[in-house]
C-alpha cells in the first residue's frame, strides 16, 4: 500500500500570502510563477488576434475586417506572440524555476535583477497592450522602414518603446543565468554533468544577451528617425532601408534561436527521464547547443535575399545558414537514439516530446528549402515561410514548454494533474496544429503571399482548412488551463519524484523549500544515472 | 574555465566565518559575491557595447558612401570643444579610478571627493555638449525639414536659379567632390542625425552614470563601504569607464573624419 | 495540377520554372526520407522498448562517436549539395541575357506601374510577348514593395532611391498573377494585378493599339529640344558639350584621368549630377537636371541619346520590329531581329 | 583581504598616456595619410581603450571568464560589422538621393 503521500508543511508557496510577499520577492520560484501568469495572459491575447486572423482568411475576400484591421490584427499577433509570450516563456518560466535547484544552487545570482526584469517585462507588456487598444499599429512585427518611419501612422513609437523596454527584461535574464551557471553550481557539478536543460539554458542566455541590444539601438534608430525627422534610412536622403533589415534580422534571427534552444533543453529532458535511459551522446547534444547558439548569428541574412542585398552576399549567406541546420540534425538523431533499447513510457509530457520531435524535425527541415537560394527567391514572404516559422515556433517551442510544464508541474505545485485530459490536450495540439498550417505549405509554394487579407479564389479551400485546424489547435490550448487549475485544488499529491526522473530538482520536496536545499548536495554520479533513483512512480496504473 | 567554487562545504550559518553584513543569503563567500557580480557587470557592458556598435555600423556604411557630406559637415564641428570634452573625460575616468582605489583602501572621505570630483568633470561634459548643441540648433545644422546645409564648396547661393549656377570650382585646396551641392544637403542631414542619436545616447548614458554616482557617492558618505565590500563603486567604475571608452570612440569618428584640407 | 479541383502546383511559365521546381522536388525528397526515417524509427523504438514492469530501466549506452560523426558529416554533405545546386539556380536567375527586352515597373502605394520601351503604360496589368527574355527593372516612389510572379517563380523588391532587376522568359501564353510580397502598408493585399503571356504576332497587335504618347525615344528626342541639351550637345562635337553620336557603349576620357564607359547608369548620372563625370576637354558647364526631370522623362531620354548610336541600340534592346516612329531621325540601318 | 589595489603612479601614467595619445589623433587628422587616416585613428582609440579597460577597470587582475566575456563581445560586434559590410562592399551601388518632394514629378505619397 503506498504510504499516504502529503504535501510538506514548509515550502516556498507557504513563505507569506501577502500580496507585498509576492510582489516584492526575491525567491525565483515565485518570480517563475509570476513570469507563468503574465505570459499565459498574452499568449491568451495573441491567440485572440490569431483567431480573428484564420476567420478573416477562411473567405477569400476580405469581408471579416477591415484591411487596416487585418494589418493589425497580424501585427499585434506576431509582436506579442514573439517578443512577450515565446522569447520569455521558458527561460522565464522553467529556466527561472528550475536552473537553481538543478545545479544545486539556493538562488540566482542576482535575485533582485530578476524581479527587475519581471518588472520591466510588465511595464513593456503596458506599453504594448496600451497602444493595442488606443489603436494598435499596422507595421508587421518586424517594423521596416521606410513604411514605419513615415508611412504608417498608427501607434509605432508605444509599441517600438515596448518592444524596447521588453527586450532588457531578456537581458537581464540571460545576465542572471550565465552568471549563476559559470559561478554558483553545487561541489561537484562540473560541466559536464550539468543537465542538458541547463546547457540549453546557457546558450540561448549567450544570444539573448549578445542578440537584444541591437534590437534595442535598431529601435532607438527608427525612434529617433518617426519621432525627430532623422533621416538615417529616409531614402529621400540618402538613407538606406536595407541597413535597417540587416540591423533588424542581427538580432531576430538569433532571437528564434532564443525560443526554441530552451525547447531542445526540455525535450533531451523528456526523452531521457521517459526512457529510462542516459541521454545518447551528452556531449554532442551539449555542444549542438552552443553550436546553434553562435552559428545563429552569422546566417541573418537569409531573410533579405530579395532584399536587393548583393548576389555574393547572398550565396555568402545561404552557405553559413546550412551551417545552422547541422547542429539541430544532431539533437533530433540523438534523441532517436536515446529511445533504442530505453524503457519508454507514454506519460504525457513524452507524448509532448514526441509531438515536438515529429514537428521539429519538419520545421528544421523546411528551413533547409528557404536557406536554398534558387527556392527562397519563390517562396520568400509566401506562406511557405509562414508554415516554416509556426512548425518551429508552435510545433517547437509552444509543444517543448507545454512539455516542460506537464512534466514540472509536480514539483512546480506538488500535485499532479489529470492523465486522461492531458492526453487527450496533447493529441488534440498536435492533431490541430497540423491540420492548420500543413496545408499553408501548399498554399505558400502556390504564390500566395504573407500578410494578405484577400486571396485568389482557386486558394480558398487550403485556407479553410487552415482556418478549421485552428479551432482544433485553440481547444488543445484550452484544455491544459482547465484541467492545470483544477488540479491547484484537487489534484493527486505527487511525491517528490513522480516520473522518476534522475535531476537534482527531484531529490528536493515539491514544491521545493525556499532555499531550494536544506544541505547543498555534494554531486558526484553522472546526469542521467537511473539505476539508484527510487523509481517510486506512485501512480503508475 | 576555473569553475572553483570556493565553497568547501561552508553554510551561511557556520560560526567558524566572521559573516560580513553584506554577504547574501545565497553566495557562500564574499570573493565569490563580488565575483559574480562584477562578470555580471561586464556582461551587462557586453550588451553596451553592442548597443552602440549598431550605430557604429550604420555609421561606418554611410561615412563610406557619402564622404564628402561627412568630411564637410565633420569640418563644421568645433574641434576645441571636442577636444576638451575628450580631456574632460580622461580626466573623470583618472578620478573614478582613484575614487575607487578610496574605497578599496577604506578611506571614505577620500572616495567621496574623488567621486564628487567625476560628477563635476561629467557636468562639465555635459555643459559642454549644450554649448556644441546650441550652436547647431543656431545654423540650423539639425536634421528635419528646417535643416540649412550653406556648403563651404557652393559658391554663395545666388536668388532663384541656385541650381543652376555654374558648379563651384574646388575651393583653395579642397579636392573634387563627387556630390553635388543638392546632395550635400541631403546627405549631411544623415551626418547630422548619427551625430545626434550617437553623442545623445553618450550624453544620456552620462546623465544616467552621474545619476547613479550620486546614489554610491551618498552610500559612501554613509560609511557602506569598507576594503571587503566596495563593489558597488567598483560597478559604477565600470560603467563610467566604458562611457569613456565610447567617447574616445566617438571623437575621432565624428569629429576627426577629414581635418587635413 | 490539381487533386479534387484543387490547385496544389502553381504553372510552371517560365523557362527556369521547371529548374526551380526540380530543385523543390529534390529537397522535398530528402527531406521526406529523412522525416520519415525518424517518425518511423522514433515511433518503432518507443513501442518495441517499452516499459514493461516498474523500475525498468534503460541499457547503459552512453553514445557512439562513429554514429555522431556519420550524421554530422551525411547531413553537411547533403547540405552542400542542396546549396551548390541552390546557388547555381540562383545565378542563373539573377543575371538577366543581354538581349533581354527591357520593361520598366515602379511601385507606388498599392499598384504597379509598368512601362514599355514603345511608350505603353500600364497599371496593374502586364502584357509581355512568348519566348523572349524580359528583363523589369524595379523601383518605387514611396515604401518597400516586391514585384512578385509566382507562376515564373521569380521575384525582387522594390526599394525607394534604387534600381533593381529581376528577369524571365515567358514560356506558356496565359494570365498569371502579379503580387506584392513586401508589407506595404493598408492596400498591401489590393496591390495585385495580372500579367498576360501573348504569342509574339498577339503581342505586336496589342502593341499598335495602345501606346499613347508616341514611343519612348520619340518622347526622349521632344524632351531633348525641350531641355535645350541640342544647344550644347551637337553632333559636329563642336559645341560646349560632348557629341552624343554613336557615343554609347564607347569609354569617355574624363577630366580626373581615369575613364568611364557610357551606359545607362553614366547617362543617367550625366543628366542627374552633371558635375560628377567631366569629359576630357571640356568645362563642367553642363547645370544639373535633378528634380527637374520625373523618371519616366528620364528614361525617355536615355533611350533617346541611345538611338543617337544605332550599332550599340542592339545590345540595350531594341524590341523586335518596333515601328519606327515618323519623327525620331531615321537611325540608318535597322539591325536584324534576333529570330526567335 | 581586498581585490589588488593599483598605485596612485599607475594610474597618473594611464591618465599622461591617454591625454598623450588624444593629442597623438588630433595631430594625426591633420596629416593627410588619405585612406589610412581612418585605419590610425581607430588603432589610436582602440589602444586608448584597451588601456583604459586593462588598467582603470581592473581587467589585468579579473578572472579568465571576464576576459572570455569581453572578447566575445568584441568578436560579435566584429560579425555584425563584418558581414553588413559583405554585402555593402559587393553591392556596387551608392543610392542616388534622388530630389523627392513637392514640385519633382516623383510625387511624395
Amino acid at each position: 500500500m503506498l504510504d499516504k503521500l502529503r504535501i510538506p508543511e514548509r515550502h516556498y508557496l507557504h513563505e507569506g500570502h501577502s500580496l507585498r510577499s509576492w510582489l516584492l520577492t526575491k525567491d525565483h520560484k515565485r518570480i517563475a510563477i509570476m513570469y507563468l501568469m503574465s505570459i499565459s495572459v498574452m499568449f491568451f491575447i495573441g491567440g485572440l488576434f490569431a483567431v480573428g486572423i484564420r476567420f478573416e482568411l477562411a473567405t477569400p475576400q476580405g469581408d471579416f475586417v477591415t484591411a487596416d484591421t487585418y494589418n493589425k490584427f497580424f501585427t499585434m499577433h506576431g509582436i506579442i506572440m514573439v517578443f512577450f509570450f515565446l522569447i520569455p516563456s521558458i527561460p522565464a518560466v522553467l529556466g527561472n524555476f528550475l536552473i537553481p535547484p538543478m545545479i544545486g544552487a539556493r538562488d540566482l545570482a542576482f535575485p533582485r535583477i530578476n524581479l527587475l526584469s519581471l518588472y520591466i517585462y510588465w511595464i513593456g507588456g503596458i506599453f504594448t497592450i496600451y497602444a493595442m487598444i488606443t489603436g494598435g499599429v499596422d507595421t508587421g512585427w518586424t517594423f521596416y522602414t521606410p513604411y514605419s518611419a513615415a508611412g504608417s501612422n498608427s501607434h509605432v513609437i508605444p509599441v517600438a518603446l515596448g518592444i524596447f523596454i521588453a527586450g532588457f527584461s531578456s537581458i537581464l535574464t540571460g545576465l542572471n543565468f550565465i552568471v549563476t551557471i559559470h559561478r554558483m553550481r553545487a561541489p561537484g557539478m562540473t560541466w559536464f554533468r550539468l543537465p542538458l536543460f541547463v546547457w540549453a539554458h546557457y546558450a540561448t542566455s549567450l544570444v539573448q544577451v549578445l542578440g537584444t541590444p541591437v534590437i534595442a539601438i535598431t529601435i532607438v534608430m527608427l525612434f529617433v528617425e518617426r519621432a525627430f525627422g532623422f533621416g538615417i534610412f529616409d531614402p529621400a536622403r540618402g538613407g538606406d532601408p536595407v541597413l535597417f533589415q540587416h540591423l533588424f534580422w542581427f538580432y531576430s534571427h538569433p532571437a528564434v534561436y532564443i525560443m526554441i534552444l530552451p525547447a531542445l533543453g526540455v525535450t533531451s529532458e523528456l526523452v531521457s527521464t521517459f526512457s529510462k535511459k542516459t541521454i545518447f551522446g551528452y556531449s554532442f547534444v551539449a555542444f549542438s547547443s552552443l553550436a546553434i547558439a553562435i552559428f545563429g548569428f552569422i546566417v541573418w541574412a537569409h531573410h533579405m535575399f530579395v532584399a536587393g542585398i548583393s548576389t555574393y552576399s547572398a550565396m555568402v549567406f545561404s552557405f553559413l545558414s546550412f551551417s545552422v541546420a547541422i547542429p539541430s540534425a544532431v539533437k533530433v538523431f540523438n534523441w532517436t537514439a536515446t529511445l533504442y533499447k530505453g524503457a519508454v513510457s507514454f506519460e504525457t509530457p513524452m507524448l509532448y516530446a514526441y509531438g515536438f520531435i515529429g514537428l521539429f524535425a519538419i520545421g528544421g527541415l523546411t528551413g533547409l528549402f528557404l536557406a536554398t537560394l534558387g527556392l527562397d527567391i519563390h517562396v520568400h514572404d509566401t506562406y511557405f515561410v509562414v508554415a516554416h516559422f509556426h512548425y518551429i515556433m508552435v510545433g517547437g517551442a509552444i509543444m517543448g514548454y507545454l512539455g516542460g510544464l506537464h512534466f514540472w508541474w509536480p514539483k512546480i505545485t506538488g500535485r499532479m494533474y489529470n492523465n486522461f485530459f492531458s492526453k487527450v490536450s496533447a493529441i488534440m495540439v498536435f492533431v490541430g496544429f497540423n491540420i492548420t498550417f500543413f496545408p499553408q505549405f501548399v498554399v505558400g509554394y502556390l504564390g500566395m503571399p504573407r500578410r494578405y487579407h484577400s486571396y485568389p479564389d482557386e486558394m480558398q479551400v487550403l485556407n479553410v482548412m487552415s482556418s478549421a485546424g485552428a479551432t482544433v489547435l485553440g481547444l488543445g490550448y484550452v484544455l491544459p488551463v482547465i484541467y492545470f487549475l483544477l488540479s491547484l485544488r484537487r489534484g493527486r499529491v505527487a511525491g517528490p519524484n513522480p516520473w522518476g526522473a534522475s535531476g537534482l530538482e527531484w531529490q528536493t520536496q515539491s514544491p521545493p523549500l525556499t532555499e531550494n536545499f536544506v544541505e547543498i548536495p555534494i554531486v558526484t554520479g553522472e546526469p542521467y544515472e537511473y539505476d539508484h533513483v527510487p523509481a517510486k512512480e506512485s501512480h503508475l496504473v | 574555465m576555473s569553475n572553483v567554487v570556493a565553497h568547501a562545504g561552508q553554510h551561511a550559518d557556520s560560526p567558524s566565518r566572521a559573516h560580513h553584513r553584506a554577504l547574501q543569503h545565497h553566495f557562500d563567500t564574499m570573493p565569490q559575491q563580488k565575483e559574480a557580480a562584477v562578470i555580471g557587470m561586464w556582461v551587462f557592458l557586453l550588451t553596451e557595447i553592442l548597443f552602440f556598435g549598431g550605430l557604429f555600423v550604420a555609421y561606418m556604411i554611410y561615412r563610406i558612401w557619402y564622404f564628402d557630406a561627412f568630411a564637410e559637415a565633420s569640418r563644421s564641428l568645433s574641434l576645441f570643444w571636442g577636444g576638451l570634452n575628450t580631456a574632460v573625460l580622461i580626466g573623470s575616468s583618472l578620478t573614478m579610478a582613484m575614487a575607487v582605489r578610496g574605497a578599496q583602501t577604506n578611506k571614505r572621505k577620500a572616495t567621496v571627493n574623488w567621486l564628487i570630483l567625476t560628477m563635476i568633470l561629467g557636468c562639465v561634459f555635459l555643459g559642454v555638449k549644450v554649448i556644441e548643441y546650441s550652436d547647431k540648433f543656431e545654423h540650423h545644422h539639425v536634421p528635419g525639414p528646417n535643416f540649412v546645409w550653406a556648403s563651404e564648396h557652393a559658391a554663395p547661393v545666388a536668388e532663384g536659379g541656385a541650381e543652376h549656377t555654374p558648379a563651384p570650382e574646388a575651393a583653395a585646396g579642397h579636392r573634387k567632390l563627387s556630390l553635388t551641392p543638392s546632395q550635400l544637403q541631403r546627405t549631411t542631414q544623415i551626418y547630422f542625425s548619427l551625430y545626434f542619436t550617437m553623442t545623445g545616447l553618450h550624453a544620456l548614458h552620462m546623465i544616467i552614470g552621474i545619476g547613479l554616482m550620486s546614489v554610491i557617492t551618498w552610500m559612501a558618505w554613509k560609511g557602506r563601504f569598507d576594503e571587503e565590500y566596495y563593489t558597488p563603486v567598483e560597478l559604477s567604475g565600470l560603467y563610467w569607464h566604458f562611457v569613456d571608452i565610447v567617447w574616445i570612440f566617438l571623437f575621432p569618428l565624428l569629429y576627426l573624419v577629414e581635418r587635413h584640407t | 495540377m490539381t487533386i479534387f479541383g484543387i490547385p496544389i502546383f502553381p504553372d510552371q511559365a517560365s523557362t527556369f520554372a521547371k529548374d526551380v521546381d526540380t530543385l523543390y522536388f529534390f529537397i522535398l525528397t530528402v527531406c521526406s526520407f529523412f522525416a520519415l526515417t525518424v517518425a518511423i524509427l522514433v515511433v518503432y523504438f518507443g513501442l518495441r522498448y517499452r516499459r514493461k514492469r516498474e523500475g525498468q530501466t534503460g541499457a547503459r549506452i552512453e553514445g557512439s562517436l562513429p554514429l555522431e560523426l556519420m550524421w554530422s558529416v551525411i547531413p553537411t554533405v547533403i547540405a552542400m549539395v542542396m546549396f551548390g545546386w541552390g546557388a547555381s539556380v540562383f545565378y542563373h536567375l539573377r543575371r538577366p541575357p543581354d538581349d533581354a527586352m527591357h520593361i520598366y515597373a515602379v511601385g507606388k502605394q498599392w499598384m504597379w506601374k509598368f512601362q514599355h520601351l514603345e511608350g505603353q503604360r500600364e497599371i496593374n496589368e502586364l502584357h509581355i510577348p512568348a519566348g523572349r527574355p524580359i528583363k523589369v527593372t524595379v523601383s518605387s516612389e514611396d515604401v518597400l514593395h516586391s514585384l512578385y510572379f509566382p507562376s515564373f517563380r521569380t521575384k525582387i523588391d522594390a526599394i525607394p532611391g534604387r534600381y533593381t532587376e529581376l528577369w524571365f522568359e515567358a514560356s506558356k501564353p496565359g494570365t498569371y498573377h502579379i503580387f506584392c510580397a513586401e508589407y506595404c502598408g493598408t492596400n498591401h493585399a489590393g496591390m495585385i494585378g495580372s500579367v498576360t503571356v501573348l504569342e509574339p504576332q498577339a503581342y505586336q497587335a496589342w502593341l499598335q493599339g495602345g501606346g499613347e504618347g508616341g514611343t519612348m525615344a520619340e518622347r526622349g528626342a521632344r524632351l531633348f529640344e525641350q531641355h535645350a541639351c541640342n544647344s550644347c550637345h551637337l553632333d559636329s562635337g563642336q559645341g560646349r558639350g560632348p557629341s552624343l553620336k554613336n557615343i554609347v557603349g564607347t569609354t569617355v576620357e574624363l577630366t580626373d584621368g581615369n575613364t568611364a564607359v557610357v551606359d545607362d547608369a553614366y547617362l543617367r548620372e550625366s543628366i542627374l549630377t552633371s558635375q560628377a563625370k567631366i569629359v576630357k576637354g571640356f568645362q563642367p558647364l553642363m547645370p544639373t537636371f535633378q528634380g527637374l526631370i520625373s523618371e519616366e522623362n528620364l528614361l525617355a531620354l536615355i533611350e533617346h541619346v541611345k538611338l543617337m548610336s544605332p550599332q550599340a541600340s542592339t545590345a540595350s534592346g531594341q524590341p523586335a520590329g518596333a515601328t519606327p516612329s515618323p519623327n525620331a531621325p531615321k537611325p540608318p540601318a535597322r539591325p536584324g531581329e534576333k529570330k526567335q | 583581504m581586498s581585490d589588488h589595489v593599483s598605485p596612485v603612479s599607475l594610474y597618473i601614467t594611464i591618465f599622461a598616456s591617454l591625454m598623450v595619445l588624444t593629442a597623438v589623433t588630433v595631430g594625426a587628422a591633420f596629416v593627410n595619410l588619405g585612406q589610412f587616416n581612418f585605419l590610425v585613428a581607430m588603432l589610436v582609440a582602440g589602444f586608448k581603450a584597451s588601456l583604459v579597460v586593462w588598467y582603470f577597470m581592473h581587467m589585468k587582475y579579473q578572472s579568465h571568464l571576464t576576459k572570455l566575456a569581453l572578447a566575445v563581445g568584441l568578436f560579435f560586434l566584429v560579425i555584425l560589422l563584418g558581414e553588413t559590410m559583405i554585402d555593402y562592399a559587393s553591392k556596387d551601388f551608392t543610392p542616388m538621393p534622388p530630389k523627392i518632394d513637392a514640385e519633382s514629378e516623383i510625387v511624395k505619397p
